[in-house]
């Protein structure tokens, strides 16, 4: 490949053009002390087909492939239909800016109103924005945004949070003198409502909710909704495998007045961690205080139907240091992605699919729990993911299995040293019933 | 084709019971009663209900409305809309990376753990840094990011310090960033020549201001030549010199922020490191820091040791996360693998290449366009509307009609400096032909201006939809589609 | 967005010294002196010289120029212009497939072996057909390779016969194979029914007739509901009956070849098993035959003893071989993925909604176009231009008018028996939605032929070119870009 | 996935419309007798994340990427640039039919327009069509073109032709009252001439000529061209290794009337034999003879430039029996994708290419022929395959090194008993030193 389109001869009459005897001469306004006098020490440069040679070599060192995993905890494995790829991989999809002249990305601009329907219609919520970075800073961005419609220091976020969502809000509201406390859990994996309550006793702006929660467990709501709001705080939902709304009931519905989320299960591979696609929809009271572009319709001079990006007295680019947040590029492509795997799979296929991340999980749960020794540590209703408790520390158990290539689930102990005999177990279409049994009888060897 | 046929939303073409996609049977005993005491949704009602037929061209069509780099010159000031390669594509595209969960055991994938090790060194020798983080999900990020280790290290001291100094240039992102750091931001006001007046920063420096945010080259595409002056300023109080450094690409293998004094810089790999910007994201910013901010740059860190790579999470001094995991992975594949491609004689042609073409542009419209500085400039330049503006014309109608003659037009949401601003960055990826098409277009339209201004105002004309109306879609704000009842 | 731009040929883009690859550096020591004795190019003079940003903008803008099936409602008659799914790009595209040499050992390439033979047996089963050769590249290749075996048959038995017959309605293909396999073609007409005269056949059929060849259904939708006597007529004859299996999907699930007595025909796997066209290729034409034809299939033949697979060239009786290697391999994946993603039922209700679309089409058109033929029809339907010429409109205007409405034309050209056709096929996998927006454009098309026939004779007005002239391409032919002198 | 996309609502309103009650009743004019009752045996649905599984597993079954490959003999591995596949891939590309109807196909159109112009620069002819099906089909249309011209029933060939282009010949000569003679090969692995000239004492209407060769030789095209047309023969030359004629003089410009090969080379996978690509290009006076289309430029009501299918009496569209060629369907997305190969990699980059492979052929030639007892069979000047001989049989010697994974290069015994010691060897720029020189050492210890 080589991509630069001037030709030596270009080259030359250009530079005479300007009126400039050689490309040095472009550079004049950089002080001779700052210039730098050598060539970069930079490997390269590799044709394309050394480039591929690289990469391959760089894949191979990558042996994860050859293990079953059951890893999961905010990054799930899920089928992506080709149509996804197919279409997403579209130069005209890659390859433009944010939609900032919206006569020519009205591609952009009605995919992303197709995306904030969606979100909507999952969520039971209002209104959506056009994407955030992650699950980690949408969580971030609800409780700063809760921050700033309920102006209380007191933020609530509950200990059985996704751990990485934890630390990231803590780095973000470390330096705005915000006063982050957390609510345990209790025995069957979800927030504790009495200390909830306990809590609630001095003012806070937000109650942020994990659900399904980081230990797989879906929350009740409905009740933690009615606690928060008899004390005038906002709810905020954070989900991390939002496959579940297929199933569960529109966290909108049940008092939520931000959900936000990780939309990564929604046709995005694992990709070792990014990019991924924060989401986030709230009330229509509070469009003014959403962080994050947004796609409004309107009509252009003949009337006809149009996208553009609106509401954007809210952004940096018009509000500086007024702004809600300062994001500016987000996560688009990966929310077209989203936008394109969730319109195949459509009604019937997400709830299908939802349906059978959970029978999976709850044979996959039953199975393992039939191993003596084994058993389920909450009590709590799960989705595609779960707890076990084993009769040993797990990183033992977890190394053992590590030789038979099965990483059997993610380490709870060094966040909750109480639960260093768990694990989280992670299931989803793609495990076939053979390979779950396959954990099973392993494990079986493991434990005898 | 596409002008021809409106295109209906997805909701709009969806029936019942029709579908795009069939699982697998269930494989496993079907258990009973699950979820019975949980709250279940009824249906997912309105959701689409299309086949893959009408998936693929409802795709295909929305696609085809869009301009981009693939069709054309994109010549977005600040933006670097420069082609992005498709190899690149097709390596962050292998299973061996996209099919890793990144809780893996670092034993497995060494593989990803030594890309991006490699990209965090090749930065830091490109940008004259000592360490780089990859975290950070795009430019704001990174400019956030850059201002908690400057906070970190403040506190460290004892006092975060009250104020950030930016100048009036620069970009919204920054005095945002700053903002959301919990500093108050101070502006400072451009000289004469377009770059930041070291009288008026001496004025402003003091032991309450954390750091000056600099963009350099600035959003002028000047380059701020006392910049070493600055940075004894800013250091002389105690703060740190920031640097934008989305502008990079008039640099690469010229000159290096570090020997800059420089202390902290993000870079946009989604505009210098040609990863695509996939129309707003994912992008990723990637921070490089001194020495003095390494101990707080987020965990974890990479790390190696005789040739194993891992993830250090002991920084007591980070600043802890800033997002999930490590970074925007598959577009740091990306980046690197343009890196590679181009190598040491590549990065230094990719900034000459820049550079002239923009000189080649600004020669050439010089005198027919205003020019507000007349100040040297790099990578890219900004005109004004003033002079067209006399037939009541403004850089918008300007913009609109660009779009009539098959072209992307400039950036014109700022620079603030600059008034009916028309910033133009053609990157070092275009061919003289569609740097002259673009000339004898801006040409033609001036011509127009003058002749017939209505047609620019009305503009544009030829395009899918004509001028939308932004006014109505802030005032009334439709922001999804709900079924008629 | 493409209206607007010209795209040039990229000769006329390119400029010396411009490249779009690099290679790596030879690893091996150079020796000089080779090819010293032969005689050597100079130059690759006038190739192109263009970067990769060229490249892709030049074949992403000619790509937008073209109407295809991921754009839109295709309804060329007798093409079967389904849907191409994308999974089926997918799994051919794997590097397990894509980089097998076709000489490789067999040992080596059982998956490919297998794949091929799976194919040939549910295609023989589609077909009730007992064996299958994958070898035609394309559906004419597939006639003449089914014409050759029907003649290696005569030949086999002392004379190789004189005649085909071929219906007047036939595809031009179907007398072009007979004739390149060395027969006379005899026409038989279509009686007033559109469908073959019985009592034609019985007048023509003589022992110097080698064979017919129908197309059934044929080429007007109608199914030829005398196939089994005329079959009787062909073999009491000793002929053979080859039947065009172009028009499969109306059929398949349905009714068998096989039980009307078909003793062979070709299958067209990118018209009824959906891989797609490629603006005119590849294709692909397997050949099913009953077992008195099976000695000639041409070598080699995949055979299978105990799990494992190999390629059978001892066929002393074979043909020979009709192209190299196995078949249209890639091509053959795709049409495998696509049944077997049907299974039984869904390759029914292929054939159903097929029938079905093209009947809806038919009947909300009837009345408004002509219909030379009132017999029923299954998967398309023939209309004509007689009522519209009244008003100095001919099926060519009426397509060219087509394009305006964004939408792609029926087929023109064929059959000869209906003046003016208008040969409309929709295929399973169009929208009701779409179906009403062709019916609508048509029959607004048929009020301007009415009200403004002009419109109809100057159209298209919007697409990138408008009506092209024919006559002066042939006249004055322009084959090749040359460099100006 | 699922692509009908008719709702079980519309089929019943579908069908109310036409007046019919179910859509048994759309097939009442196919005889009782013949409808099928029972469902087709067949396997699946699968759906779409079984079909991967499916076509994973036969994958696997294919062991071929595990061996080290010096296989060639008419099919190249040859590096394709991603854009390639990248570009070709685009629905618009991969989605419509032949270009009938000019006006919405000008992409296709110029495409191939392109390809045509590329084939003639390459060619050194005036004319070239838009493609046949391979190269050995484009041998035997050559010499039935030849025909048509001269009219003579005698068609001469070499006896180092690639034998499947030998096979389809005869195949399609056989039912045509053609006489099909060989001309046999000289020492040096070229056509010998005397044989030729001998031969064409009778009259015949064409020699046909592969340039290299089978055996990888390169032919003396002038003094053959010579003989040929003083004969009052036309000369067709066919090439399986095109990329050589980055190299090599245009035979067009040799002597050679017709020229036609396979054009796999040019950025189509190896898969398996196929699709691949037939091109054919001849002098400007045959070309109401030439099979195939044919693109040519004109221009519209407005003046403007475009393309059409031209010349269309010569096809079985409009001709019938009368056709030139039966050929409808071609290869026209191969066609695309050598088109855009080629425009890759250009003036320098082509040359460049056929340079490596020249140079690294020349290499492994040197350092396998060090080895004691293996020796250079043709004196001939070769490109990037030679013959090889060995000092025993090379079945054996093929079987030694499939052993150590190296598939050594391929057999002519079976066609050439002559050559049964010998083996085809051949390499491209995909065989790095590291892997010639595995070669050589395997081959070192299967001799030893
Ligand atoms: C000068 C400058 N700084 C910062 C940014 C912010 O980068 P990002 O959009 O990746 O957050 C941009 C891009 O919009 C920019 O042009
Ligand atoms: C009825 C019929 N027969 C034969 C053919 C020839 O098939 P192909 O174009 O694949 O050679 C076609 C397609 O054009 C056809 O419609």
């Amino acid at each position: 490949m080589n991509y630069i389109s001037i030709s030596d001869k270009d080259k030359k009459e250009m530079l005479s053009r300007i009126g400039l005897n050689s490309l040095e001469e472009l550079f004049t306004t950089i002080p001779e002390s700052v210039r730098l006098k050598r060539d970069l020490n930079l490997p390269g440069p590799l044709a394309e087909a050394e480039l591929l040679e690289y990469f391959e070599a760089r894949a191979q060192e990558n042996t994860y492939d050859q293990y079953l995993s059951f890893l999961g905890g905010g990054a799930y494995d899920h089928f992506i239909p080709a149509v996804v790829d197919y279409l997403s991989s579209r130069g005209e999809f890659l390859s433009p800016y944010t939609p900032y002249q919206p006569e020519v990305s009205q591609g952009t601009l009605q995919a992303i109103f197709e995306f904030q329907t969606l979100i909507c219609q999952l969520t039971g919520l209002d209104i959506a924005n056009a994407s955030l970075y992650d699950g980690a800073t949408g969580a971030a961005e609800a409780v700063l945004m809760a921050y700033r419609v309920k102006g209380k220091r007191r933020l609530l976020i509950p200990s059985n949070l996704n751990p990485q969502y934890k630390r990231v809000i803590l780095t973000y509201t470390k330096n705005l003198d915000l006063e982050v406390m957390e609510i345990p859990y209790d025995q069957a994996g979800q927030m504790d409502k009495s200390s909830l309550e306990e809590a609630l006793k001095v003012e806070a702006s937000v109650v942020l909710i994990q659900s399904p929660n980081y230990f797989g467990v879906i929350e009740d709501l409905k009740t933690l909704s009615e606690v928060t709001h008899r004390a005038g705080a906002l709810l905020a939902v954070v989900i991390s495998e939002p496959l579940a709304l297929g199933l569960l009931e529109a966290p909108g519905k049940l008092g939520a007045d931000i959900v936000t989320g990780e939309g990564q299960s929604f046709g995005l591979p694992l990709s070792y961690g990014g990019p991924y696609l924060g989401f986030m929809a709230c009330k229509k009271d509070f469009v003014r205080q959403l962080p994050g572009r947004i796609v409004g319709q309107t009509v252009d001079v003949e009337g006809r139907r149009g996208f553009v990006l609106t509401l954007s007295t809210r952004e940096q680019h018009i509000r500086r240091e007024k702004a809600t947040s300062n994001i500016c590029t987000n996560e688009g492509h990966c929310a077209l992605r989203a936008t394109i795997y969730l319109e195949t799979l459509g009604r019937q296929g997400l709830k299908e699919l939802a349906w059978i991340n959970l029978q999976k999980a709850a044979y996959a749960l039953k199975q393992l729990t039939s191993i003596p020794g084994v058993s389920r540590k909450f009590s709590g209703p799960t989705f595609n993911e779960f707890v076990l408790e084993f009769p040993e520390n797990w990183e033992k158990i977890s190394a053992a299995l590590k030789e038979k290539r099965i990483l059997g689930g993610l380490s709870l102990g060094q966040r909750y040293p109480e639960l260093k005999d768990c694990a989280l177990v992670t299931i989803t279409e793609k495990h076939s019933r053979d390979k779950i049994d396959r954990y099973v009888d392993a494990l079986k060897e493991v434990l005898r | 084709m596409i002008n021809l046929v409106r295109e209906p939303l997805i909701f709009e073409i969806s029936s019942p019971g029709k579908r795009a996609i069939n699982w697998p049977e269930l494989d496993v005993p079907e258990t009973k009663g699950l979820l019975s005491e949980v709250p279940i949704r009824e249906d997912l009602e309105d959701f689409p209900e299309v086949s893959e037929t009408e998936i693929t061209r409802h795709f295909t069509r929305l696609s085809q409305m869009n301009y981009c780099v693939d069709f054309g010159f994109y010549p977005l000031g600040s933006c670097t809309m420069k082609y992005n390669p498709k190899i690149n594509e097709k390596v962050a595209a292998m299973p061996g990376f996209t099919l890793v969960h990144p809780l893996a055991p670092e034993s497995l994938v060494q593989g990803n753990l030594r890309i991006m090790k490699t990209l965090e060194k090749l930065l830091a020798e490109i940008t004259g840094m000592d360490a780089v983080t990859l975290q950070p999900a795009a430019g704001a990020h990174g400019e956030l990011t850059g201002m908690m280790l400057i906070r970190a290290h403040h506190v460290a001291q004892g006092h975060p310090r009250k104020y950030v100094l930016v100048p009036d240039s620069a970009h919204g992102t920054n005095p945002s960033s700053a903002h959301i750091c919990g500093y108050t931001v101070k502006e400072i006001k451009s000289n004469e020549k377009g770059t930041v007046s070291v009288e008026e920063l001496v004025k402003v420096m003091d032991e309450e201001v954390a750091a000056l945010m600099l963009t350099n080259p600035n959003t002028l595409g000047i380059f701020e030549s006392d910049i070493c002056q600055i940075a004894d300023i800013v250091h002389a109080k105690g703060g740190f010199l920031y640097m934008d450094g989305a502008n990079l690409n008039a640099l690469a293998g010229i000159a290096r922020p570090g020997e800059m004094k420089v202390d902290v810089l993000h870079l946009n790999l989604h505009k210098t490191f040609s990863t695509p910007h996939g129309g707003g994201g994912p992008g990723s910013g990637p921070v490089a820091v001194k020495k003095i901010l390494s101990p707080y740059l987020p965990v974890p860190v990479i790390e190696e040791k005789e040739g194993y790579y891992y993830l250090d999470y002991q920084r007591p001094q980070s600043i802890g996360q800033v997002r999930s995991f490590y970074g925007q992975f598959l577009v740091i594949i990306k980046a690197l693998s343009y890196i590679l491609s181009l190598g040491p004689k590549g990065i230094r042609e990719m900034a000459e290449i820049a550079v002239l073409n923009s000189n080649y542009l600004r020669k050439s419209l010089e005198g027919i366009y205003h020019l507000k500085y007349d100040t040297p400039t790099l990578h890219e330049c900004v005109f004004s509307d003033k002079f067209q503006k006399e037939y009541g014309v403004s850089n918008l109608d300007i913009s609109k009609r660009l779009l009539d003659y098959g072209l992307h037009p400039p950036t014109m949401s700022f620079p603030l400096v600059v008034h009916g601003a028309l910033m133009i960055e053609p990157t070092e990826t275009e061919s003289r032909r569609d740097l002259d098409m673009f000339i004898e277009a801006m040409k033609a339209i001036d011509r127009e201006a003058k002749e017939n201004p209505e047609l620019l105002t009305s503009a544009p004309h030829v395009t899918y939809v004509r001028r939308l109306d932004e006014v109505q879609a802030a005032r009334n704000p439709v922001l999804r589609w709900e079924q008629k009842k």
